[in-house]
């Protein structure tokens, strides 16, 4: 059938009429809403979905406010990486025994790509999977890994081939966390906390069946899951912006205030307001159906403002700005820019520039795939991985 | 309201595109420049006619009833006048649009709204249909946030006399608009300059040598010229002027747009072709890094200039559109100085030249950086209604 | 006056690195970050001794009749105290040279150098042998522009009670120096905090969370303290702290100067070696010229401190220093934070972790911004000497 | 005999004696300066000089202030690149029959290095010089010439050997400007003068004698000109500064004074004042005998600086920032930024980031030369010529 607003709304409400969220367990509700298509509806019918056009997920959520969610927060990698990738490259089966406890939160995901010897140039990766029977044994070690410690699956990338160019080498897996040699350390970064963690994979045996996509065709499918990545990175949506956080602190200390801050405020504000204009008119292309690399644009947009916005933040607050909130080595959960104070969000805001594709890789990327820019002469592209320099 | 482009408006920009593609090449323009020099008359009035009468740029603003082509039910509006300006933009087309159509037209749309705009309404009709050019006799360089204070005067023989400095469009103006001062109040007032109605002398137009080749500043003098009273204000305000350099700032945004996207692509064009080092120059990380972030910065201007030119289309007659224009002016105005110059710079020893047309945009952007306010006035102007106040 | 080393600062610095080297690396000052949040002591006491005692850096700013190594004929000045200052900021050393050494002594000098100067005679001689460390109890964040009112008051009985936030070095400071108002004017009271001089809890230094891991700011209470008296003002005015801040202020230059060159010597010896796509990161020529530019900043910011210096050691009791301080830092603050964010950047994931020493960098650097004046005070402070006189 | 201050004064005071300048033609008693060594005291005996250190110039200048002097504006190029050319590489002859018409402003010099194929890669250049007998033909076309139309001698970079890479097979001569087949054809630059010339070379026969260093020697001879460029861009003395122009403006224009302009103004008097003391130092360093790349670095911001000051100029003057004093088409013998109003200065100092090494080009010399930097990866080093990719 063709789904539109009206049968959606009504497809929510015969649900709610089945499953009262007052009455019906938690995690027995989210499941249910899975069963009934409604958890993301443009998933296939059987697999969370009806079907039906992605922008029709806004009915089913707002009919559904309310009730018990999966806090997307916490499963943020599962919900924005793994589940697409899965879809387009998993097996029926990995499909069928993945998607539904990803998304009612049962089972946390990471994503097991970085290596410290691999961050822009991932392709260079060096954690080798190699083949024995049915099994593929891995060794080597991953960096930047959020979520580990929590997560019940990681979404990895191997070598299993280098003897081939470094692309080609490549085959993509799902991590059992659990399994024997898998090791998870915290990661402190220069906030004093830990999002991060480094993972140590020592003989770690991964069944045939938790190969995603064809063994050399990993590259492919990490792919994937970079590009939804960086869409969720940049549509990511916020309580308060860090422009709000800033202008709030401007308006509450008026001694503090100088014409020297205030025309770089004022600055700012624009960029902001141009950066959210900007935005709002990349997802009416992405609605109207012309998504493109543009979106790498935004990212590295948000990086700068954040970066600028909270530097000039700690500066504006003089004294106060020479106060930190904590040192304490904590495991948050998820970023929090607003929980904390000033000091904290100029030190974050470094990572934005970083994580998730480095400020100079996005401008690589709209050199070549916006503007067309030839790329630089590459010593690396056709020679076997085993052979690069390094 | 939609921040992309609508079909009708892409129709819109391919006939316009199509005509200077044809008849307003770099080439011409530069012989233009050239010849306009000599002759006094910078503009190309034959194009200005095909692109008034047969393409209909000129009644965009103006509305249906009075000859022109806006309404609010899915006429003509703001929109499309923004899609003409990028055009224009890229082509730094010396036609007066912005000075009749834009500046002049919405000094009338304000007049004719209020009581009495029978003159207005004449005038406007006069306007969209191409018969006729005008001009706004008040400075180019003159802020929607301070606009300046009537220099001329309208004496009881209903003549006006007086001397205004910086105009744009006034050369190839048949009427000038000018706003001149009475014992108590001001008012609007229509000079025709076309030999029919005119007193020898009456009215000058002395060109003033321009940093833009393409769009040059003139002083215009009135010796008790002939007048009609347009429009009249009881306060020492010019209501009409001020609305003319607030929605002329809003639309300008979208001729940045235009110059800076120009640019940008000619740049991109010629770096990947020209080599150094048996490379092209495009290839080098450093030149490409800096024509991704200036392809960011038009990412953005063109989003903030459809958002002036939506806003402005949803708020015909008046209503809050100071933020949008300002944010779009504080942001395009210095993005197109950019672009040209980054331009220049990357064209090498090339892009110094008369020859290269990229010393027209640099000129073009440089003055519309300084026209309608500057981009520090624009972002001055959003303190109040961004609620971030100045030090006391 | 020359902008170069001379040969005996040359010597200095030889000495002082040196010592750093050995017995303050980068793990070093990790591991003493570490235990300093614990132990409330965030610096290395003995480090301070050898270099206070035995390498005589204390003194380089005291006149050698009182125990110093200071003369107006060709003895120690500012220069070598800035060269101190250089390496210090290059290796983000945990020692209170700046607060002791520099803004409590130039405090003392000034209050020396005005009548009845016994018992700042006496302090300077004690703070130039290394046997006393002093702090001078202004917040840190304090501009020489408009130094703040004395928040500690002075009772008849002798003592002082109030409370000073943001300071720094009191924790390991023998006297305190507090501005404090009179009925009348202002003075300068020391304060002994060692166990022989003071009454229990008396004094109280209370360190606060700071951004800056490795000179961290406190919050000074003092509870009827016993205080001598070591200058008084008879206007609302405090000249020992107004002297110290500005001179402190002109110091500080070649301590971020430090900063910076650690970062970008640090940042192109990664980039050489990190691979990425098969080439050295320092390869590509986006990095390059970003580095390039820092390069040249560091070039202006070492000119601008060094002149800074030179105009200190000038001008040792007065003078019109102004414009080379705020000059320096309005330069220098700026570079530091540059040369920081660059080396986070530029090591990638790397230089987001604890392990790696550029966030001590970069906290050092983002503090030093706000220290004694932010870049945009001394900037505001130019525009009278400068004859750039602002809007009216 | 080793100069000093006092002796080099005796000297001048001698010369003087014998030499009344308010009796003796201007150009003998320029002759005779030469002839008595006081052009240039660093050259040698019998070419200008007395073979004293470089400062000593300071004193004779001094000593002879007020007398006729060479015009040093219109004759910069002979002055500063051709005559340490001709002194390093020159024969006996070519420094005998050059030097003193050079010093004494008879003849004018100019600089035939740049071509429109070889800009920022001048090593790529295309002018052919085949040997013919004791001749060489000249065939090409070169680019921003400035002085081309008032030049009796040109600094030719020719390409004698297209068969081997590029910077091995170029030669370097003195061009007679006066012979059949040079023809100099005005540039008309963005500002509406012509400065610069381009020049066609069309079947140049020049005599061997006019060689200036081996052949394919020729790179090696431009880097001692080209090095010479550069310190004379970054040293050239100003009767005032761009800062102390737009200062006046500002200070004569109280009107126009917003906070943003105040603001942008501070910044850039502090950049001014940061470069004429790192300008300061760096003369400092070369007199304590340690030159370096840094020279490029100067230039780099010399160029910035003139760009961001002349570029707020215009923005400040509003409505006299939309005018332009003169767009005749005239070929000035210097580019004088103070003789001419705003919207000037703005348009030509867009050409401080390009004449005389691209603020790229300064970038890539301070990265690599100064930092150290590795350079990039080159196709063109060992490749000939002839079969480099065009």
């Amino acid at each position: 059938m063709t789904w539109d607003e009206a049968s959606v709304a009504r497809r929510a409400a015969a649900f709610l009429a089945e499953h009262d969220p007052a009455t019906v367990d938690r995690l027995e509700f989210l499941r249910a809403r899975f069963d009934a298509g409604l958890a993301w509806v443009h998933f296939p019918e059987g697999l969370g979905g009806l079907g039906a056009p992605r922008e029709l997920q806004a009915v089913a959520d707002r009919e559904l406010r309310g009730t018990p969610d999966n806090q997307p927060g916490r499963i943020g990698i599962g919900l924005g990486m793994a589940a697409p990738t899965i879809l387009a490259f998993g097996t029926e089966e990995q499909k069928r025994r993945f998607l539904r406890p990803l998304w009612t939160g049962e089972e946390v995901w990471c994503q097991l790509f970085s290596e410290p010897g691999a961050g822009s140039d991932l392709a260079t990766l060096a954690t080798r999977a190699v083949r024995e029977g049915d099994e593929w044994v891995v060794d080597g070690q991953k960096v930047w890994t959020s979520s580990a410690h929590t997560a019940r699956w990681g979404l990895l990338l191997a070598r299993t081939d280098p003897g081939v160019p470094k692309h080609r080498g490549l085959t993509y897996f799902v991590c059992d966390m659990h399994a024997p040699g898998v090791e998870v350390r915290p990661l402190r970064q220069i906030t004093g906390e830990a999002e991060f963690n480094e993972v140590f994979l020592t003989g770690v045996r991964l069944p045939e069946a938790l190969r995603l996509g064809e063994a050399g065709d990993g590259w492919r499918v990490a792919q994937a899951t970079l590009m939804n990545e960086r869409v969720a990175i940049g549509g990511m949506p916020v309580r308060r912006t860090m422009m709000e956080v800033v202008a709030d602190t401007w308006r509450s200390r008026p001694e503090l205030r100088t014409h020297d801050l205030h025309q770089r405020l004022l600055r700012l504000w624009v960029e902001s307001e141009v950066m959210r204009l900007t935005a709002a008119r990349l997802r009416e292309q992405l609605a109207a159906g012309h998504p493109g690399p543009e979106g790498s644009g935004m990212k590295l947009a948000f990086a700068r403002l954040h970066q600028e916005l909270s530097g000039l933040e700690v500066e504006l607050l003089r004294e106060d700005g020479l106060a930190y909130d904590d040192w304490t080595f904590r495991r948050p959960e998820a970023v929090d820019f607003l929980g904390r104070e000033a000091g904290y969000r100029y030190l974050r805001a470094k990572g934005n520039s970083i994580e998730g594709g480095t400020s100079e890789i996005l401008r690589n990327i709209i050199a070549e795939r916006v503007l067309g820019l030839p790329a630089e002469p590459r010593a690396d592209k056709d020679v076997a991985w085993k052979d690069l320099p390094r | 309201m939609t921040l992309l482009y609508t079909e009708v408006e892409e129709e819109l920009r391919a006939a316009v595109r199509d005509l200077l593609a044809d008849r307003c090449s770099s080439s011409a323009v530069l012989g233009r420049v050239e010849s306009g020099v000599e002759s006094g008359m910078p503009y190309d009035a034959e194009l200005w006619k095909t692109l008034a009468r047969d393409i209909g740029v000129a009644g965009l603003l103006v509305p249906e009833e009075l000859g022109g082509a806006a309404s609010g039910a899915g006429g003509a509006s703001a929109r499309e006048a923004a899609v003409v300006l990028e055009e224009l933009g890229r082509a730094v087309a010396p036609v007066p649009y912005l000075s009749s159509a834009v500046l002049a037209t919405q000094a009338l749309l304000t007049a004719w709204g209020a009581a009495g705009g029978e003159v207005a309404g004449e005038l406007l009709g006069r306007l969209a249909a191409g018969e006729a050019t005008a001009a706004l006799a008040v400075p180019f360089a003159a802020s929607p946030y301070a606009p300046p204070a009537p220099a001329v005067s309208l004496s009881e023989d209903g003549t006006v006399t007086g001397t205004v400095g910086g105009v744009i469009g006034a050369e190839i103006a048949d009427v000038l608009l000018v706003p001149v001062r009475l014992t108590r109040g001001t008012a609007l007032c229509a000079v025709e300059t076309s030999p029919a109605g005119t007193v020898q002398g009456a009215v000058r137009v002395a060109p003033v040598t321009s940093l833009d080749l393409t769009r040059p500043i003139a002083t215009v003098s009135f010796a008790s010229a002939p007048a009609r009273v347009v429009a009249t204000a009881g306060g020492p305000e010019t209501p009409w002027v001020r609305e003319a350099l607030l929605r002329g700032a809003g639309l300008l945004a979208s001729e940045q747009l235009g110059i800076a996207e120009w640019c940008l692509a000619t740049t991109v064009a010629y770096v990947r072709e020209r080599r150094q080092f048996a490379r092209p120059v495009g290839s080098f990380q450093a030149v490409k890094h800096r024509l991704a972030d200036l392809w960011l910065e038009i990412a953005g201007a063109r989003a903030a200039a459809r958002n002036a030119a939506a806003r402005l289309a949803e708020a015909p007659v008046a209503g809050d559109i100071t933020v949008a224009v300002a944010v779009a002016q504080a942001h395009c105005g210095a993005v197109a100085v950019h672009a040209a110059e980054e331009c220049v710079q990357l064209h090498g020893g090339i892009g110094m030249t008369w020859e290269h047309p990229a010393h027209l945009y640099l000129k073009r952007a440089k003055a519309d950086q300084i026209a309608l306010g500057t981009p520090g006035d624009h972002r001055e102007a959003l303190a109040g209604p961004a609620d971030l106040p100045a030090p006391v």
